[in-house]
């Protein structure tokens, strides 16, 4: 493994700035995905708008690290400053191209668990909860779910779907009644899987440099099939590189 | 023109009982009336409901502190710092005393506000079809859109009792202004029966009247207005606070044991006894937090001829 | 940063086309963007539906122009001076032609707006049970409160294909500001499928980016920015414009005869030929209408540091 | 009759005004109910609080004579400036004490018609519509209309129920699935009227100085019952008169 001039973190930002089109308006989570937001803002998205559901919109990024998104600084500049309804609104209304989210959880058809470990009646662990997680999964036209890729993470089947992905696979997302989305990608510190065939279930689409096919899949808790085209993933450009020190400029993901 | 400026602690015990359903998180990760929790976990305040799409560390804290009985919510953690341990340990080991939860999403449960905000009888949506919380939250019908006979779900409405909201600037008779994200903090205002101003400054009506469109919940749904400077540390406050990142990280630290979590309470609830004394306890580090910087509004004209 | 400035002429031809919906009023007695309506005419678009609670003048004239097939609202009329002389000859007599009504109160038709730009498949309310609309409008349909077994009205969600909002200001990317009463502004722009901005002044992104509570519908909704100083004239624009009472009582004694009222479009629409021509054929009428008092709002700090 | 020391119009807004109570919030229309606002505000009524459907609340009339609720003069100093949706919302939140409609017929259980004369399919006539009115009319806890006492405008039955009163009497409203509201009273230029008995039929409940109760039901297109406490309609008092004169600076009612 030679020594990359960048930290896993950063190609899995650089990742999830690749997610994002120009024109597009996103909802962006907190750390990873704000990154990638002002990285994409700076490369090939100069017109994306970046939604956050405190009730926010931004152009670029906040100017400095934030612990929240309703810090200070977040508010600074800000593009729209408004409610968590007329926000997270625009995601039934059909006007928000790609959500990223989280989760302690996810399966082979992409529903993510952020709510309980175990039966929900009794749970093993409590966690957080969805948060916008099931929203953002349900309506954005396509979410993009970023995790560490441990066994016990990328299971079979969650204990607990809070943020639906394809649910049972093929058209049963569809037959729930959720009229658009579905996974776009899951970003991993590993590895890119992405749904494919008719089932729509998760296959390895690219694997991150100085990791191999066999150890992607020996953290993956189901059986993971590849994509026709699976490859590495596309190292870093320059300008890539570029983008994200200027936007990290404190080296919080080096 | 009556005036509607009270204490803190007279707030809490007039307006705030038992059993209530109470709102403390209506801006999500800004402006958090943390001021409130500190005096109605002094006042020992019981079984209350929190409602709110996020509760940073004021709803772990309350529920520590063994004045929750129900949590109405789709978040509950330590924003920055991690995982709730009070919360873990209400859920997972029923300790200090099991609580109840009402799972939702950060949308529907916004939603649910919004309902009882206008008197609508429920509201129908589509965000949360096919996730779990359809089935651990039996407050959520699964219905069929009558127009497009395709599956929906209903959200009931929330009216909660008493919602305490942080806000930049309020004048004695109620009206008041917040600026940067707002959460929902006008859907809960107008919802609850009792709404508490906390704010950060008192100014003279005139200067809300300069902006009424910078007011999202009218004086006339106030109930009570304290001032309490820095009242929601450690959150931030658009344009006056900033964020104490360290003091949620010490407290993450601190209650991952129910002792040191007590311990807490000591030192920063019962002991500073009051917002003064809170702030008094603080000390210089509340001046670190307060903002200089100047980034003003661009003003709008109201003038008429 | 692409610009989204554009000419009004531009923008009703590639943006508004025959059959579409169409929102005007959505700031109700307030910033009606009349030169929309003027440039419509103009360019002879048809068969549209007029969407809006409250329809001053501008829909009355656009009726009267043949421009019209259907009217959804809750009420049409001359605000200050009286009934809509084109609105009873069209549904009186079918002059010039027959339009179809779809009938709302203003909360009913702003809820459907709400609905359309929030993606609600319904929206269930109560204030118009008992009420005659709901048997004019068969969109709305009788059900039962699953929650509670007691009868309400669904109002189905309403996405026009285009909304006109009239603000104070603009900046080229689309974000503005615009203050007084909103009406359904906030509604109307997140539910229509093209924005078009008709900006008083249009302004540096700074001075929008400085006060982003003040943005209403954000710039990534919207597809056109239009510069059209005192293009809501003669509808009122708080702080910036006085209403032209007169214009309004002008308009409804010409109204009164269809001729007089050809007479009014040719002289006030056809031969102004732009918003420009319009300003101009206004002249000193519009300095009086001008707001020079300074009543600012007291600004909001949103620095961070 | 004696040279009374105000108008017909100015014992109205006066009696308008005392339909105010303190502290109550109430939605005003355009041109009379305003006015009564003020004065109220000035008497008995200092904290109430005034809507409007645009989308303002005011705590005091504006300074000066309203072309319509938008007017520049509306904004200035008002107390809340926001959407329809959140100002008229208070209708169904159950917030609102009473309402001030208008309307071109009213019949005898106080429903009012603004929409159409004849058949709404083919109507002879077709007036503005709701507006607000309906929401008004079903959600204010109480409402107050204000018309002009013709025979043709007080009938049997209205030809279309724009604003629900009291529906078909009795329990209709309840039944209807409205859960509180109905009429309070009905303020005419030549009496008011209050509903009574298990009908809530409108009666008469008190008629203007110069006017008799056999005039008042000549002009009534009903059989008008008298409440059995019916009087005179109390003139204006001094306190009353100096306060409309305060609020109706322009001399615009006299």
């Amino acid at each position: 493994m030679s020594q990359a001039p960048y930290s896993t973190q950063e190609l899995m930002i650089i990742a999830t700035a690749r997610e994002i089109a120009n024109r597009e308006v996103v909802f962006i989570g907190m750390r990873l995905p704000i990154t990638a937001f002002g990285v994409a803002t700076l490369t090939r998205a100069p017109d994306a708008i970046g939604l956050f559901e405190v009730g926010l919109a931004r152009r670029q990024p906040a100017l400095g690290t934030l612990q929240t998104m309703s810090d200070p600084l977040n508010q600074l500049g800000a593009a729209w400053a408004s409610g968590l309804l007329q926000v997270m609104g625009t995601l039934p209304g059909g006007r928000v191209d790609a959500g990223f989210i989280g989760g302690a959880e996810i399966d082979r058809f992409g529903n993510v668990n952020s709510s309980y470990i175990g039966d929900w009646r009794k749970p093993k662990v409590k966690l957080p909860g969805s948060g916008g997680a099931a929203d953002i999964a349900g309506m954005a036209k396509r979410m993009v779910v970023i995790m560490n890729h441990e066994k016990h993470r990328f299971v079979e089947r969650v204990s607990y779907i809070t943020s639906p992905g394809g649910l049972a696979g093929g058209d049963s997302r569809s037959r729930a009644g959720l009229p658009w989305g579905g996974v776009g990608a899951v970003i991993t510190d590993r590895a890119i899987l992405r749904p494919f065939g008719p089932e729509r279930e998760l296959h390895l689409a690219s694997y991150h440099p100085g990791h191999s096919i066999a150890d992607v899949c020996d953290h993956t808790g189901w059986n993971l099939k590849l994509l026709p085209d699976c490859a590495p993933t596309p190292e870093p450009t320059a300008a890539e590189i570029e983008a994200l020190h200027r936007v990290d400029r404190d080296g919080f993901w080096r | 023109m009556s005036t509607k400026l009270t204490t803190l602690a007279e707030a809490v015990r007039t307006l705030v009982r038992d059993g209530d359903q109470v709102v403390l998180g209506a801006g999500l990760e800004q402006a958090i009336p943390f001021a409130a929790a500190h005096e109605i976990i002094r006042q020992g305040k019981r079984n209350l409901t929190s409602v709110a799409p996020i509760s940073d560390m004021v709803g772990d804290m309350l529920i520590g502190a063994g004045c929750i009985a129900k949590v109405v919510g789709a978040w509950m953690g330590n924003v920055s710092a991690g995982l709730g341990h009070n919360y873990r340990r209400a859920v997972e080991q029923g300790l200090p005393h099991p609580i109840a939860i009402e799972d939702y999403s950060n949308f529907t449960l916004a939603l649910a506000l919004w309902a009882g905000a206008y008197g609508a009888p429920y509201v129908p949506v589509r965000t949360i079809l096919g996730s779990d919380i359809m089935a651990s939250n039996p407050k959520i019908l699964k219905a069929e859109d009558p127009y497009t006979k395709t599956p929906i779900a209903l959200i009931p409405p929330l009216r909660p009792d008493v919602a305490f909201l942080s806000v930049q600037r309020a004048a004695a008779n109620g009206d008041s202004h917040v600026w940067g994200n707002l959460g929902v903090m006008q859907e809960a205002g107008m919802a609850a029966e009792r709404v508490i101003l906390l704010a950060d400054q008192i100014v003279a009506s005139e200067v809300i009247a300069s902006d009424p469109n910078r007011v999202i919940v009218p004086g006339f749904r106030v109930a009570a207005v304290v001032h309490t400077p820095c009242g929601q540390h450690p959150s931030p406050l658009a344009g006056h606070w900033k964020r104490d990142g360290d003091f949620f990280t010490d407290y993450h630290r601190l209650s991952r044991e129910p002792e040191s979590f007590q311990a807490w309470l000591k030192e920063w609830v019962f002991e500073p006894g009051s917002p003064e004394g809170y702030l008094a306890k603080l000390g210089r580090r509340v001046e670190a937090l307060r903002i200089r910087e100047q980034a003003l509004s661009v003003p709008a004209n109201y003038g008429a001829s």
